[in-house]
């Protein structure tokens, strides 16, 4: 197989799976002809046709209440919003009902959908299409939220939040759709929600990131190398439910951690991450944890952007008063 | 360059066949089978009477709050009756009787109101969704079963409802658009008793009818009296072998009024008139419905107090099943408020369970402990 | 008890005045003073020009994605002339030529769409919400101003903007439903292009028109040819004296079509037809309005000209205004991202901005050495 | 001034603040010739009219749609959401827009609404009548959170957050609403928004609570008395902005942290004070902080609530841990 971007890859994993299964329907403002504001649904009106590939009216919270019905009667949709800046409009329905059907039936009825949208800065892009407030979502019992950071994993989690039982909000970080290539294996591939991955190893403290912010992460802990540091990274791949013993072990070896993450700070992921770890591994810890995440003000509109998300001077001066505390 | 009025093909109609007397429009008499027509009134009798039950036990501290369904009988199984059995029926939470027709155990209501998950399951042969609380939030839900009903070629229909008050919600807005783009087989019923809590109609919209919002999404709209079990009949009938056929959804309004409070908390003499509400009660719709079917001689006043007898029973059987299952070791459980919110329990997850099984026990520790001592008690 | 169809007092209307060839309806044609008709040919080719020259500006990079406006310069303007200077303006994004006749500046749009926040901020003077992303909640802030109105017995009126998209989503059942329930003085003008971005009309709703919507919150509904202002003018100078004499909203709709993609990262080709943009390119409203003008005797062509001179130079100012103000210390200053969030700086957020300062210090410092350096490297 | 409950209190705070500023108008759903379906309403209709108290059309959205743009046009509504397990309907006018008005016009337009709802468990509710999710509104930027725990401060904070500037989501309690009585002076009175209170001070641990929740707090507190364990209370009052200075004294004093709310743990304040508490006292942190606080499921219906809500035992035991650790 090619190289491909992460475009291609979350598109290549819609193509498969609406080959395998054909209860997966593609449903959402300009999936269809359009192929998505994002060229997402690319190839998938032409092969699959209007039945499956399905361009709604402009209505977020019946986008959601639809897939929650057809999920009800026998369906897989793949539901997108356009842009996670408008999920809101629908959060009724994922709050009351795709994440409550299968405790509110004790079971009896569930709701295999997958909520999927573009999602972050960084691609200087207006008022509105910047967002990234997960934890709307990881704050909500009963959904799983599946951030992606590269081609690969993007494939293989979207296949896993298809296959799952469960409703999952799988949110790509725009700002990697294009950044770069990554071989993915001929054959279809899942990776299995709720697990980290290490992706860097290292003794000196635990960088722990997801979706773009990990670009940051990294590039600050190879800078880091240069001074000797060796930071571990952790992609965090599942923000809920969250892997924290990958976070635990990393962290009680490391004695130090610093998080970054895009979103807002109050109550963001972070600070769950800094709870959890505060309650597994405290007598590990050598220094307090720190938080590079987004400030807790609206995104701003793209000319000052940069001031806002996390990047890799932050998280370097971060680790360092880490490693300095 | 003209300035003129469009032409408008839907026309809005209005329809009533049963009137508060008994009387019945000949022409318009649906030919309903005598059994159909008994089972019709035994549905909407032990909705009625599963109702005052409830009511009572309410009073009496062995019922949560709830909304009660006294009066609206005839939209409720009105519309149901119509439905096949692997057809949908979705409904908010006032359709009491067309849920029990539907064949949802009486126990389920009660445990549901009596603040038990078990309650909301709906039983395996069942193709209905549980009572929603969140007001035209089924509605999507019910677009999207037809959605899939289309796309699987599925022949079947779904039959939703909602209140005048929720017919302001932004959801009921965009299912009604999207039945109506999609074509999807979908009988939307506006249960319109006049009232969202104690908001009156006039405070709800400024048109004259709920029905004639079905031109806004080109669908058939149209008001029946709500009382009138044959209307509601005959108006869903319509709808429902439209929706079957393949031509989408419909719009039907049933206006009727409650016979009660808007729930056991709720005082109504705050915001409606007694002069309004012995009017209304003058309507309501099992009186003229017995007479019609004894008018008719599908029943006699012996077979009423019989089915009377039937339903009663029906009802008692079933208070002291939920109260039973109430007091098993399955619905105790307190497990079951974590085990069913994945399929798979996450690591996170399973560690708060952990902490409720030592609540659990130092619980079961302090009950043992006081069980011992008032023996204890006893003994001396 | 009978089958009735209701009478329902609403009638749509349709209404054209001056059609593609700029034929003229002299029963419909409205009477406007010569000033006031060369006004609104201005603005209208003011939100032409500025839009054509921030395209050019995001093909070279020195602009971000924004929707073109080209081609709903009729409805803009034909609405929003009929406003007070204290009344006030909602619009959605198109409305381009609207938001300048109402005293935005120019700069304002550009540095909006240029990623800062200092062009949402309405002028002083000037009544008028910003440009509003998400679509059609706008809808409910100009019933707000408008009920508060009401309350301050204010003689003012709102106009506000939405497409037929948005014309899907709940806020604008809810918005249209509030409006007629409160008798808010709203005129909802929905600027009907026909595409959701891709989505035909045909796919957004099932009936014919938006304006037949009206019938679902018992309020005057009327479509024009949104291409043709003068009727948009006749129908929304009805609206908003109906809505200043206290008889609440209205809603119209101008049928048109965008000339452009939906925005720059847009590519229609992928969704409409070469022939029918082709038709539609034949129908927009510049050229008709102008040639009225001329048939008319208000503006010759040598004035045509010189109004184009006139205005390319309003855009040339502003262009150059904007990318000056860009630069300036102010607009660059990055504190002004955390410094209005609240009118009151909490304490967390305090400590946010003392980061910030560390970073933008480190920011300043790599520059000066960039600059140290490069001044070297020019020296060496 | 008789002594009243909060109920009472709350009612009380918006006749005065209707009778001194009429550009304050109450609206909402049954809240007026109805009063309130919690009677918070009460007496408002018959002394200020259908003009100042509004019964509207059911549609949470565009109560908080409307009451933004009667802010806009210089009122000051007090929107009323009947329970909150109904905001998220109105989340997108929330999240977009009164959040957002003042940083979006660089302060040209601000927001001055109060949306309240009663909040919370405890009072044998139907579904979706006891939901406490004010963590996405605290994860919300350019929002306020008031939470009151008692009669005399759900007045003095209600007067505040009609006074400021800026939208206050002002949540309460309803299991509070009539459990207990306190004397209120006769005189108007406001609280700082942003300000906790330390409602008992102790030595040896810290608990910090809200709302409903600190009555477990308290009652824990005391019950620890009689093993000689001096608790520090804290009444954080506001949730955002919050107010970590008077958390981290006391922190510093006691060394040890259990947090109490009831609202779901995943990403919940509690998170959020103990990423605070690692960030400005670590040094004198002797235990890990515990959280006692909702399960990370959907609150259950109310026959198994006792098993979701924070209790005094619950926090006893917690207490203890971390005291023995
Ligand atoms: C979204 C939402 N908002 C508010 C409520 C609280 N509530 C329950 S029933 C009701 C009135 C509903 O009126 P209507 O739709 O006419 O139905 P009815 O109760 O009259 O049958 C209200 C406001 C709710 N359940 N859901
Ligand atoms: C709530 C919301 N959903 C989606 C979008 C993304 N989006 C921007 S414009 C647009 C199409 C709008 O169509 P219409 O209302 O007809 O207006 P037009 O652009 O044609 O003028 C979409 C889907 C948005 N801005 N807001
Ligand atoms: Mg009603
Ligand atoms: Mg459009």
């Amino acid at each position: 197989m090619a190289e491909i971007n992460m475009a291609k890859a979350i598109n290549l994993a819609l193509h498969e799976a609406m080959d395998r299964d054909d209860r997966v329907v593609v449903m959402g403002e300009d999936v269809g002809q359009d192929e998505g504001v994002f060229r997402i649904t690319e190839g998938l009106f032409a092969k699959f046709g209007d039945d499956r590939v399905i361009d709604t009216p402009l209505a977020e919270a019946a986008i959601i209440g639809t897939a929650i019905g057809m999920s009800i009667n026998g369906m897989k949709p793949v539901a997108e919003i356009q842009f996670t800046g408008f999920d809101y409009y629908a959060f009724h329905q994922i709050e009351s009902h795709a994440s409550r059907f299968r405790n509110r039936t004790r079971g009896r009825i569930h709701i295999p959908m997958v909520m999927r949208a573009p999602y972050g800065g960084g691609i200087r892009a207006l008022e509105h299409h910047s967002e990234s407030r997960e934890t709307y979502y990881v704050h909500t019992p009963g959904l799983k939220v599946v951030i992606p950071s590269g081609p690969r994993n993007a494939r293989a989690l979207l296949h896993s939040s298809i296959q799952d039982p469960d409703p999952v909000i799988y949110l790509e970080p725009k700002a990697c759709y294009r950044l770069f290539r990554e071989e993915v294996p001929d054959k279809m591939e899942t990776l299995p929600i709720g697990q980290a991955q290490v992706v860097k190893e290292g003794e000196d403290l635990t960088l722990i990131s997801y979706g773009a912010s990990l670009r940051a992460a990294l590039e600050a802990a190879e800078d880091m190398e240069d001074d000797g540091i060796q930071a571990e990274v952790i992609d965090l791949l599942t923000v809920s439910p969250m892997d924290h013993k990958t976070i635990i072990k990393s962290v009680m070896k490391t004695g130090r951690a610093v998080i970054v993450h895009e979103g807002q700070r109050n109550c963001g992921i972070g600070a769950e991450i800094i709870a959890r770890i505060n309650e597994h591994a405290f007598l590990y810890l050598e220094a307090p944890i720190k938080r590079v995440t987004g400030l807790d003000i609206p995104i701003p509109y793209f000319s000052k952007e940069r001031y806002y998300l996390p990047d890799a001077e932050r998280v370097v001066i971060a680790c360092k008063e880490t490693l300095n505390f | 360059m003209p300035r003129k009025v469009l032409e408008i093909e839907q026309k809005i109609e209005y329809l009533s066949i049963l009137d508060e007397n008994a009387n019945v429009d000949k022409e318009l008499e649906p030919d309903i089978p005598a059994e159909q027509l008994k089972s019709m009134y035994k549905y909407m009798l032990l909705g009625r009477r599963c109702d005052e039950r409830m009511l009572k036990m309410q009073r009496q501290g062995r019922l949560g709050t709830f909304p009660q369904s006294a009066g609206h009988e005839a939209i409720s199984i009105g519309s149901a009756i119509n439905l096949h059995q692997d057809d949908w029926h979705v409904p908010a939470y006032r359709e009491l009787a067309g849920m029990l027709y539907r064949g949802w155990p009486i126990e389920n209501i009660i445990l549901y109101w009596n603040g038990f998950e078990e309650g909301t399951a709906p039983p395996e042969h069942v193709n209905d969704l549980p009572i929603c609380v969140p007001l035209a939030t089924q509605l999507p839900h019910a677009v999207g079963i037809g959605m899939a009903m289309n796309y699987k070629k599925e022949k079947n229909v779904v039959m939703t409802y909602f209140g005048d008050g929720a017919s302001s919600e932004g959801d009921c807005h965009e299912a009604l658009n999207f039945a109506s783009v999609f074509k999807a087989p979908v009988v939307f019923v506006c249960l319109n008793n006049q009232y969202a809590i104690s908001v009156p109609l006039s405070r709800q919209m400024s048109c004259e009818t709920v029905a004639q919002r079905a031109i806004a999404y080109n669908m058939p709209g149209i008001r029946v009296d709500g009382n009138d079990v044959l209307a509601v009949y005959v108006a869903t009938k319509e709808a429902v072998e439209r929706a079957r056929a393949g031509y989408g959804p419909s719009l039907i309004e049933g206006l009727t009024y409650r016979l009660t409070p808007h729930t056991t908390a709720d005082d109504p003499k705050k915001y409606r008139s007694e002069a309004e509400t012995d009017e209304w009660a003058k309507k309501e719709p099992l009186i003229r419905f017995a007479k019609y079917l004894q008018n008719k001689g599908v029943m006699t006043a012996e077979d009423l107090e019989k089915m009377e007898a039937e339903v009663d029973n029906m009802v008692k059987t079933a208070v002291a099943k939920a109260e039973e299952m109430a007091k098993s070791e399955e619905l105790l459980n307190p497990f079951t408020i974590i085990d069913h919110v994945y399929a798979d329990m996450p690591q996170f997850l399973q560690e708060q369970r952990d902490e409720l099984a030592e609540l659990v026990k130092r619980e079961a520790a302090r009950k043992e402990k006081k069980n011992a001592k008032s023996e204890t008690g006893a003994r001396s």
